[in-house]
């Protein structure tokens, strides 16, 4: 018997968990200031444009985006089982595919940027 | 000859209503959707950026204005602060004790500098957005 | 009944039964082994040990010291051949206990660490924080797990010994879950079933400790050894009669009187110490008898402290500091506070004398060996010569790792020579006469004695007639009242009539193998008139080697009381002397 | 010291007369310095002989007496009548099958308990007459989890365990990884498959019920936490040929 593939996406489950953690109330205070008209002044376009068209800007939004879907998917297919759905395989590929097209799609705009 | 073991199963789909601490539990694990949709949203918001011009982005910038999204921002901050991030920190020091020579280091100091680094990283994003 | 054929069996997973199994398992994994508990091995009362376990391991300390320690602590009542090998045996037996993981404390170097014990003249004591025994239980428990040829018997109670020809072949046992009996075939049978505190009101020993064991030996015509010697741990908390282990006072932890009086000094174990710097084998580390004798006589003069659970002297260990107490002593810290509401950093805590353990039981040699052949006993349960009068704390965790493997050993010679292929009807017979015994007792109603007041005043009685101090009237009374509660308990009613988990039936056998020792411990102090180690005789003060430098050993007679006889000490090169706890200053 | 009425309402079966549990009340006298557990031995002795529970040590280190009080899963001998209420419901541990009256069904964590290989596993033999050094730092790194008295109050505590039954669970996982922090042990990777299996720790899905209710602080939720990471590690070591956990 080997490691159970969970091991796989727990890894990214945990470091994205620490992240969310850390910078989502800041990025939702950023939505909520936005919700009040009152928009920082670096989330204009211009100045938004250009921090993610810069490699380091793009590397950033990336890997933050990445960790936090692969996160949500993986607790996503927790929380479910938790409700009492025990299909686990149906539910991992669903919550896997989703995550993985959010990263193709963060991916694939982050390049088109520039 | 006359055993008989009263086996009292627990419901699969209702389990989590039993008590407190299941809830809560429950609670801190469906941020989770939280998570997912500000995800998709900014993943979103950088595709409108990539379409390149800047009305499509003060129009997308409009959309999110409103009583309605200041509402629902608001919960959406207090209930992930109290359901994720500080259960998070909390919890940090299980996953990753930290020992020092003989003694472990105290949860409290563990959980502390995780407070601290916190602000320290809000406020870096909120420098890099230019709020401050 | 259904038949379980095993090559030895042991009663009894406490410290001692586990280690004889391991060491029968590891000798000859082709023995299979039967390993019966009345409770689930890690509930086994070891687990309640805090102190720690005695073998030699300073280069300042030597064989020769422990020796005269043991010796001397138990007031030369002990066979000294036996106490060589002990001595000898336990550093190598503590070290085996390391190499399967045991979590022993540890000095800066990361060589096991010991600490100062009572009546011992070196440090020697290994332990592991103050849940020694906790752990020594456990590091044998998960370690008999890899041994595939023991085969355990959890919470299957043995009723009683089968024996053919004058040996020992097997025990009966009763399933508790489900109430079936099992007859298990044997040629040895090593009995590791611990001491019968529970006959006693006031006791640190657990609820599981009811002396089954020497009862079931003691039915088999198997004598029981030194019962009289009965120890009171100076240091148990008024009202549960938890223990405060003795390495609170090993750590510096100092006895007072209600004057705040050091008052061990007045009784042959001064002149005082500094506070904070014990000194070995006197005062607060003087032996174990000497202690509680000091209570008693403190009490009679009025000097002790009233509290809600009665009278009490006060063990102060306010100047060992914060950090050493949650170090060395967390577990009797919590218990204190828990138990009696106080805080031993910041106060004294109240405490008093305490039924702690048992120095006689079956009949034994070091090796474990009972007067009939293929009957074996090791552990609290056995009395092999080594305790003497007076066991030296920290001595007896050891001896049940020591006599566990000597007596294993002992065990497989044993058995390789003896034929099991004769007698089987016989034993059947006698197997269905045992489990007849206890459908009828199930069976038994209308009876008007309740199992908890026969035990209420049978502890009543044990305590008044064969307490700290002990008089021939006192005895007498005792034993009288013990004759007559053997008597009521055939009156007694068991309302329970189910055959699962049946708490009523086994209470009741437990009660019959408690009155069963109790009428051994009081007759033996009626019959040991002088005044040795932890018997202490009002009316014959002195020790008296002439007539008693002796054994007593009890058998159980048809009817009437139990009948006493003597046997020799073995002397082999320390000759009685005094035990002297005056630090060497006169 | 004073006295106090308490009505407990004990969960009662006899497979052989009852169908299903039921609940009967006693009216004990306790002192306010008892324990539940002192209640319920004063209704064995004086009110109902037929009562069947365990218990043993009265000072919290045999782990034979944990039951739920008023819901959670804890030692009788450590809850104090001071802190309860009038009226205390006493049940079984949760998630096991109950076997009679308070007494509980524990073949199957018993069979955990070995299944991870609590003990030490060498590659080589011992030193000769002396210890295996271990400083202070390093027993520190597993003391903690050396204090499991297998209570099993955190399988109580435990909804994946009572969801799933061959989940190994908070205190066996614990104890393996006791053993695999042990700087004696040589046995970790042998423990491996069994506690990275998916019933292993990745059944966990860190509720920390367990840690909350162990009466010794051991925090198997912790320990767990602590083998995913290494168990997470120790895949991608494996995938990338990166030569495994050979401590
Ligand atoms: C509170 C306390 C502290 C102590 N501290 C120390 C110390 O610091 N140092 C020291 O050296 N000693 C100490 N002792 C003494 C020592 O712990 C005991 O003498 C020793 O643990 C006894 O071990 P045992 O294996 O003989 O019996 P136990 O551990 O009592 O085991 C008895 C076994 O027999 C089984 N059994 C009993 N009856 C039956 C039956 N009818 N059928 C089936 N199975 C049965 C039980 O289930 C159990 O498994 C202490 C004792 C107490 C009570
Ligand atoms: S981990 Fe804690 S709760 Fe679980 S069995 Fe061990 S002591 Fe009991
Ligand atoms: S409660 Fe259960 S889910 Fe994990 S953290 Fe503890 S084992
Ligand atoms: S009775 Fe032993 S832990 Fe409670």
């Amino acid at each position: 018997m080997a490691i159970a593939k969970k091991a796989i996406v727990w890894g990214l489950f945990a470091a994205g968990g620490t992240l969310t953690s850390f910078i989502l109330p800041a990025l939702i205070g950023l939505f909520l200031l936005v919700a009040t008209g009152n928009v920082p002044e670096n989330l204009q376009f211009e100045q938004f444009h250009a921090f993610a068209a810069s490699w380091l800007g793009k590397a950033c939004l990336f890997v933050v985006l990445f960790l936090s879907v692969w996160h949500a998917a993986h607790r996503l297919r927790v929380v479910v089982h938790d409700f009492g759905i025990r299909k686990d395989a149906l539910v991992a590929n669903a919550v896997y595919t989703v995550a993985a097209v959010g990263t193709v799609l963060a991916a694939f705009y982050l390049l088109a940027i520039s | 000859m006359s055993r008989r073991p009263y086996v009292r199963e627990m419901s699969k789909t209702t389990w989590y209503m039993r008590n407190g601490r299941y809830r809560v539990y429950v609670l801190r694990e469906l941020s989770s959707f939280l998570v997912a949709f500000y995800t998709f949203l900014v993943i979103y918001a950088l595709s409108v950026l990539a379409a390149g011009s800047a009305v499509q982005w003060n129009s997308f910038l409009a959309s999110q204005q409103g009583v309605g999204m200041i509402i629902f921002h608001g919960l959406a901050l207090l209930y992930f602060l109290f359901y994720q991030t500080f259960p998070w920190f909390k919890l940090a020091p299980k996953a990753m004790p930290i020992q020092v020579g003989e003694n472990k280091v105290a949860d409290s100091k563990i959980i502390g500098a995780h407070y601290v680094a916190w602000i320290v990283v809000t406020a870096f994003i909120f420098w890099l957005a230019g709020v401050i | 009944m259904e038949h379980i054929k095993a090559d030895v069996v042991i009663v009894g997973a406490g410290g001692a039964g586990l280690r004889a199994a391991i060491a029968v398992a590891e000798t000859d994994p082709e023995l299979k082994v039967a390993l019966i508990s009345k409770v689930y091995p890690m509930r086994s009362h070891t687990c309640a040990a805090e102190g720690g376990a005695a073998g030699v391991k300073g280069a300042d300390d030597s064989l020769e010291m422990h020796f005269n320690d043991t010796v001397g602590g138990g007031d030369w009542l002990c066979d000294q051949d036996v106490v060589e090998h002990f001595v000898e045996q336990a550093p190598r037996e503590l070290m085996q206990l390391e190499h399967w993981g045991c979590p022993w404390s540890r000095e800066e170097d990361g060589s096991v660490a010991v600490r100062p014990f009572g009546g011992m003249k070196k440090k020697r004591t290994w332990y592991a924080a103050d849940k020694s025994g906790f752990h020594i239980l456990h590091t044998l428990f998960q370690t008999s797990l890899q041994f595939p040829s023991i085969k355990r018997y959890d919470e299957y109670f043995a009723l009683d010994l089968l024996q053919l020809e004058g040996k020992c072949r097997g025990v009966v046992a009763m399933e508790m879950r489900s109430g079936r009996f099992f007859q298990f075939d044997s040629p040895v049978v090593i009995m590791a079933t611990g001491g019968g505190g529970q006959v006693f009101p006031f006791t640190t020993n657990g609820a599981v400790k009811t002396g089954d064991g020497m009862a079931m030996a003691y039915r088999a015509g198997v004598p029981l050894k030194d019962m009289e010697f009965v120890q009171y741990h100076p240091t148990g908390l008024p009202g549960t009669g938890i223990l405060l282990t003795e390495g609170c006072r090993g750590e510096g932890g100092i006895l007072v009187n209600k004057d705040g009086r050091r008052y061990l000094q007045d009784y042959g174990m001064g002149p005082e110490s500094p506070i904070g710097e014990p000194v070995l084998k006197t005062m607060e580390l003087g032996p174990r008898d000497r202690l509680s004798q000091a209570f008693w006589h403190e009490h009679k003069k009025g000097n002790t402290v009233e509290t809600p659970w009665g009278h009490c002297v006060m063990l102060d260990m306010r100047h060992l500091g914060e950090n050493k107490i949650l170090e060395r002593l967390p577990l009797v810290h919590e218990l204190a506070h828990a138990y009696v509401g106080v805080d031993m950093i910041k106060d004294p805590v109240p405490v008093r004398p305490v039924i702690h353990f048992m120095m006689g039981g079956i009949d034994a040699n070091g090796k474990g060996e009972a007067p009939m052949p293929g009957l074996f006993a090791i552990g609290e349960t056995a009395c092999s010569g080594l305790h003497g009068a007076n066991r030296l704390g920290s001595n007896s965790l050891t001896d049940l790792l020591v006599s566990g493997k000597r007596s294993a050993q002992a065990a497989i010679a044993y058995a390789q020579v003896t034929d099991l292929t004769s007698g089987e009807d016989d034993l059947k017979a006698q197997a269905e006469g045992i489990v007849a015994g206890v459908r009828e007792l199930l069976q038994q109603s209308g009876g008007d004695e309740s199992i908890s007041g026969i035990r209420r005043e049978m502890r009543t009685a044990l305590e008044e007639g064969a307490g700290i101090y002990r008089d021939e009237e006192g005895a007498r009374m005792a034993c009288d009242k013990v004759a007559e509660l053997r008597q009521r308990y055939q009156d007694i009613e068991i309302n329970d009539k189910s055959n699962v988990f049946n708490t009523d039936l086994l209470s009741a056998l437990e009660l019959r193998n408690l009155l069963d020792v109790a009428e051994t411990v009081t007759q033996a102090s009626l019959e040991r008139r002088e005044s040795r180690g932890a018997h202490q005789r009002l009316d014959h003060t002195e020790r008296d080697d002439v007539n008693f430098l002796k054994h007593s050993l009890c058998y159980r007679e048809s009817e009437g009381r139990p009948r006493v006889e003597w046997s020799e000490v073995t002397i082999t090169r320390s000759q009685p002397g005094t035990r002297d706890y005056s630090g060497g200053k006169k | 010291m004073g006295t106090r009425q308490l009505e407990l309402e004990v969960m009662r079966y006899d497979p052989e007369k009852d169908e299903a549990p039921h609940f009967q009340t006693y009216s004990v006298p306790c002192n306010e310095d008892w324990v539940i557990l002192d209640a319920i031995n004063y209704v064995k002795d004086n009110i109902d002989t037929t009562l069947a529970y365990r218990w043993s040590c009265h000072m919290m280190v045999c782990g034979s007496c944990g039951m739920m009080v008023n819901g959670e899963p804890v030692l009788t001998c450590k809850t104090f009548v001071r802190d309860l209420p009038d009226k205390v419901r006493i049940e079984p541990l949760e998630n096991f099958p109950i076997e009679r009256d308070l007494v509980v069904v524990l073949d199957d964590v018993m069979q955990k308990l070995h299944q991870v290989q609590p003990y030490i596993v060498r590659k080589d033999d011992p030193p000769e007459d002396a210890e295996y050094k271990q400083t202070r730092g390093q027993l520190m790194k597993f003391k903690q989890l050396t204090m499991c008295i297998n209570c099993m109050c955190c399988y109580a505590a435990c909804p994946q365990y009572g969801l799933n039954k061959d989940f190994i669970g908070p205190a066996a996982l614990a104890l393996a990884h006791r053993y695999n922090l042990d700087n004696r042990d040589q046995g970790k990777s042998d423990r491996l498959d069994i506690l990275a299996d998916h019933n292993g720790v990745w059944e966990c899905s860190f509720v920390g019920a367990c840690s909350e209710v162990c009466p010794k602080h051991v925090d198997p939720a912790a320990a767990i936490q602590q083998m995913k990471v290494d168990g997470a590690v120790e895949f991608w070591k494996q995938r990338l040929g990166i030569p495994g956990d050979k401590s």
